[in-house]
């Protein structure tokens, strides 16, 4: 782990940062994937991921999301992942443009709503769907399941499933930076919903008041399960809600992935260049129902299919190819590349082994090998 | 008529709603959504957005604004979505509902009822499976209720409502969709406990999510010959001690099956109780068959393994039993 | 209690608030002191206290605030009264002022610095200090102290020691009052510092966003314990931050009890006649120490002794004099009718009766007498 | 060296600060004011107002921050005012900082180390005397610790800062003026209860503010010729079973004191756990001697009567032993 540099006694402002944290690589884009997909799925002669125009990454991330979920989907109807299941269909150009925006090194606190974002993060797509799956190969070894994917190694802090209950980790993990004098930015991401919450309130008013490196992330995608925006808060204008605590905020259409990545990068740049936190408001749409219990009686048919309409992946698409940088032919290696990888992690998945039950008390404390006593 | 746990519950409801002007009916998403679980799924067609009131994400502020209204005259029935939610209360809960009568000296009831899903088995994993009803339990001034049968989800409310004091009522997840007959003597005795397989040879107390594996295991017991009875705690507090101490004097042994992890459960205060009251009755120490003590698991044969199961609650008689 | 009419299914607006509240009686000012205490303290041919001009009712009721807290420090130090005391000193003008603006058909939720706004609901000083002396006479029947003093039957829901445990509370008897058609305001009075939690968040978007009757009334005092303002809020213009829930917002010299009343009367009037919540921020100081246990080692001398400058009484004495409205001698009769009522009830809670110790579980439960089963 | 537990708390804390440049101290008015019970005082001064971290009022967003803080690689002592506000911010305890681990599949550990005042008989009414140590003592992931003691105010914060995982300790208010000489050894370890004092007739088990009160009424038992063992809990999650178990076996008897309200106090688990494992050795029903189940009362003479006292504990023993 880092070791603290002991800050000034009396220091309160940030320190300035200009050097990038130890482990900012320049951003590795996310994890490719697994050999096995991109040997199945691509098209011959098409780039390596890492080598594509950022459009195309993007794009093809978002087919990554997109594809993945979709099969989410059919398996839970299969009774292969079970609990709950919150679907992402319809707000990938949010979590794709928004972690393209950070830099490796920087630090992200999800909902339940994450599978996007900790694919772009670089957790492998078979640790995520073993991990939906149950299996000890899953990146929480199957004790999270959907809601709590992992991956501290990446700085993905979860996956949380207390609405609003990301948000104060985020301000102590920015919290933690300060004191150390690492220079990185802490992304809290959360639903509109949240925003009326206690912890939303403390936390930016924390942040703001320490005037820490916090990017709060705020998906308004209109409903918190069955409850609109207009019937949760009594200013609907989030962005004026966020500056009230004297933060900077920043709204950008979450149908645009392009407008999202320059908006969140605008957004990150500010707060890594210790402008203090910032927040991001992307306005998207669930086109799925809330989660897999949801009969969604509460949205006219009309609204979705006028915001399908909208969909982040054929609008983009289009125009790329408006724009001459895409065909057909390379849309459909990127799809069938994201169906591949998404058949290898099911694959995957399905033959990892189940942990066993005599584990079940394993990491509820942290073994003493683990400790560093030696610290003191 | 057969019908369900959640379909009683909705009938207690709405009848609730019907006969009383003052009771209403608020939390997050009972209204447009239908409610989490699809209880209250109706009720705002029937009876209005003032009546069926959903609210912001604000378990603190509505759980609050449910005891004020309390205060204020009206019948307030608060849903939060689970146990797992409430901790955002539990301030509202423990220093305004409970004491505002003894600290004003008397002065003003807190005539609210707050409902909560509860429980594990669902594969939700560790933030969405708690069984904290033995943290209610242990606060002066409230009523705290588990109904395990269709018939309590029927008869429970009522008697409730009509407490001049806060009432929690605890509906494990999994009860749902339980269905059985709903009898003419749904009617419910917030007071007592409820023996619901009478027995000889060992007394199995469990309430909630827990009653229907008690009653698996005594099915199972009652197969190899040992006659157990089953009694659901049901009325969490005050607990009823009569009933509970009246039964063990009658098996000379004790087993308390809760679904809370096992240090500091409910159902530690269950065997306190009988050591203090039933000691020289007992043939044996008391057992627990409680939760381990892990955050639940997502892995449904790991979250299995965590929970109490028939088969625990049938080794713990046999071994208290010595068979 | 009142029978709750049910309300038009489907209505959401707040109903029209023509009527008065059935206990709206013109405002009977403050409970009269007991007939002791005038008769003790009265300058011979002074008015009776409701017959006076508003002005010196102001002043009158300041000054047994400040004489009663000063005598309950005495009596601290004398160990008649235990637990925590927080003084108001300094402060008189806010809850005068404010106390004065409401009905008495309103209701009000107070702090743990809330003998002043007890006083003034009407609560008699015997029952005040007899609370404070833990007496069965007290208004809490010595169960709540200083801390707690209630008076539902003035519609006085206490005293609660819970920083911003009390706002909920406002937004729940509003939202009774609009269930059963009764126009009142509820007024909840609170700290600045109170504003940093949770709980205010929540609270002022519920009453905003179901534009309840609740009057939000801020005692910026500039200290929550030893924290400054600055150093609690990012965003330290407390109106700004109530105007981000879309609540009208109101600011007056808490120091000046006629800006306070004006003030306070304009808001509760726009509650009152339906417009929503209203937030008011008086700005005031505490002259003494946040409890009797704080060495009150945060703050400059200087800064007290500028704020004591503006001390409420001497100067609104001082502008009355100049206005030609009072004299030194009627200063000093309203003074010393406020010392004699502070005697007197001294008086009154060393005589009064410890309860019975056997008692102890009284009231944990509402007995069922009082119970109204009837009702189902 | 006498000093009190305050200073023995300061010292710790100062002690932590200088050692390891990870650990600060964050909380409301731990700074400048000087701590509300004074406990910091200086340290802002010594340290800086980076690691002596005043807070705002925000008691779920602080906590939490600290659980972040620890998972960013620091070692933060959050200090909750006392009990009665955190349950503000419990969901952070009981949803954060217990479970990420488990959660994240090992991942990750929170070092945090949750300090608070807890406990009655300052007249300080019904929201600010609340002993809720069962509850966290409820928690899986989560260590409970209650110094008791100058030595354990000076020894326990260490290990709790060398634990990988959250440890809460719990501070009764009347101990902070508590004196005593503070020897060489006052080194903790936090896995063991601590007999205070030896004796035959019967175990008192106490912990925290009850301590000195248990230790109290084995004088005046001694003086009446009894002669009775008292031990400290101190660790209330893990509990010690062996200590316990190997007291009750010796002693036959078993008297737990806690200022909880009785029902679902901590002293109905360590009486369970004394009916599971030590059934056989008893020859009377473990006693409790806890707070009558009613919100602390303002007035004196009230607020005794509602909480433990010697008197009560020396009853209890006298009816055990049947004398
Ligand atoms: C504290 C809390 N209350 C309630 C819930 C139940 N719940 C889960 S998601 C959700 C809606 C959240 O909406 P929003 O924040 O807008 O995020 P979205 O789901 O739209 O992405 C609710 C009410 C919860 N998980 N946590
Ligand atoms: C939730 C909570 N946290 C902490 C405290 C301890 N406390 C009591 S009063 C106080 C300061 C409150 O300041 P403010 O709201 O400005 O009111 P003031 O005392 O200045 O009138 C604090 C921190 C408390 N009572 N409740
Ligand atoms: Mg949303
Ligand atoms: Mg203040």
């Amino acid at each position: 782990m880092t070791r603290a540099r002991k800050p000034a006694a009396g220091a309160l402002a940030t320190p300035p940062c200009t050097s990038r944290p130890a482990d900012a690589k320049p951003f590795p884009l996310t994890q490719p994937p697994p050999k096995r997909a991109r040997k199945a799925g691509r098209a011959p002669g098409a780039a390596e991921p890492a080598e594509r125009p950022l459009e195309l990454r993007l794009l093809a991330d978002m087919l990554r999301i997109r594809r993945m979920e979709e099969k989410c989907a059919e398996l839970y109807g299969a009774g292969k992942i079970r609990g709950f299941l919150h679907l992402y269909i319809g707000e990938e150009a949010c979590a794709t443009g928004a972690m393209h925006a950070l830099a490796a090194g920087d630090n992200v606190v999800a909902t339940y709503r994450e599978h996007g974002h900790a694919l772009l993060r670089g957790v492998a797509m078979d640790a995520i769907m073993a991990e939906m799956f149950g299996k000890a190969a899953g990146c929480s070894r199957g004790r999270g399941g959907s809601m709590h994917l992992f991956d501290v190694s990446r700085r993905f802090y979860g996956g949380n499933a207390i609405v609003g209950g990301g948000l104060p980790l985020a301000v102590g993990l920015a919290l933690a930076d300060r004191l150390q004098g690492v220079c990185r930015v802490t992304a809290c991401v959360f639903g509109e919903g949240a925003m009326a919450e206690g912890a939303f309130h403390e936390s930016i008013n924390l942040a703001a008041l320490w005037q820490l490196p916090v990017l709060f992330c705020c998906e308004n995608n209109l409903y918190a399960m069955g409850t609109a925006l207009a019937r949760s808060e009594s200013q609907t204008d989030l962005c004026a809600k966020a500056a009230s605590y004297r933060v900077a905020s920043f709204r950008a259409d979450g149908m645009d992935v392009r407008a999202v990545f320059d908006t969140v990068s605008r957004a990150a740049q500010q707060v890594r260049e210790g402008g203090g936190p910032a927040f991001v408001e992307l306005q998207t749409y669930r086109f799925r129902a809330h989660s897999m219990f949801d009969p969604d009686l509460y949205r006219d048919k009309a609204e979705i299919e006028q915001w399908k309409q909208r969909g982040p992946i054929h609008s983009f698409s289009a125009q790329l190819k408006a724009e001459g940088s895409l065909t057909e032919e390379l849309f459909l290696a990127l799809d069938a590349e994201a169906e591949a990888e998404v058949a290898a992690a099911i694959a995957f998945a399905e033959q990892a082994p189940w942990e066993p039950v005599a584990d079940l008390l394993k990491d509820v404390h942290t073994p003493a090998a683990a400790d560093e006593r030696g610290a003191r | 008529m057969r019908i369900s746990y959640r379909e009683a519950m909705r009938q207690a409801l709405r009848e609730a709603l019907a006969n009383d002007a003052r009771v209403f009916l608020m939390g997050e998403d009972v209204g447009r959504y239908g409610g989490s679980y699809a209880v209250s799924k109706g009720l705002l067609e029937e009876f209005g957005p003032e009546r069926i009131r959903d609210t912001p994400l604000s378990e603190l502020g509505f759980v609050g604004a449910g005891v004020g209204a309390a205060l204020g005259g009206m019948r307030p029935i608060v849903e939060v979505m689970t146990v797992n939610f409430s901790l955002l209360a539990l301030d509202q809960v423990v220093n305004s509902a409970s004491l505002l009568r003894h600290m004003s000296g008397g002065q003003c009831s807190v005539p609210m009822v707050l409902r909560m899903a509860t429980g594990a088995g669902r594969q939700l994993a560790a933030q969405h499976s708690h069984s904290l009803e033995n943290w209610y339990a242990h606060i002066p001034g409230i009523r705290v209720l588990a109904p395990a049968t269709v018939a309590d989800a029927r008869g429970m409310l009522a008697p409730a409502l009509a407490d001049p004091d806060p009432v929690v009522i605890f509906e494990h997840a999994q009860l749902y969709n339980l269905e059985d007959d709903l009898l003419d003597d749904w009617r419910c005795d917030i007071a007592r406990a409820a023996v619901r397989r009478p027995g000889t040879r060992a007394s199995v107390f469990a309430y909630g999510g827990c009653l229907p594996k008690a009653l698996q295991a005594a099915e199972e017991l009652a197969a190899s010959g040992i006659d157990v009875e089953v009694v659901d705690l049901r009325v969490l507090r005050p607990l009823d001690i009569d009933t509970i101490a009246e039964s063990v004097r009658r098996t000379h042994r004790a087993v308390v099956v809760d679904e809370g992890w096992r240090s500091g459960s409910l159902a530690a205060e269950v065997i306190a109780r009988i050591a203090e009251t039933c000691f020289y009755d007992l043939d044996a120490p008391p057992a627990r068959v409680c939760s381990e003590e892990v955050p639940i698991p997502y892995a449904k044969h790991l979250e299995d393994a965590a929970l109490p199961q028939p088969a625990k609650i049938v080794a713990a008689v046999k071994e208290l039993l010595n068979v």
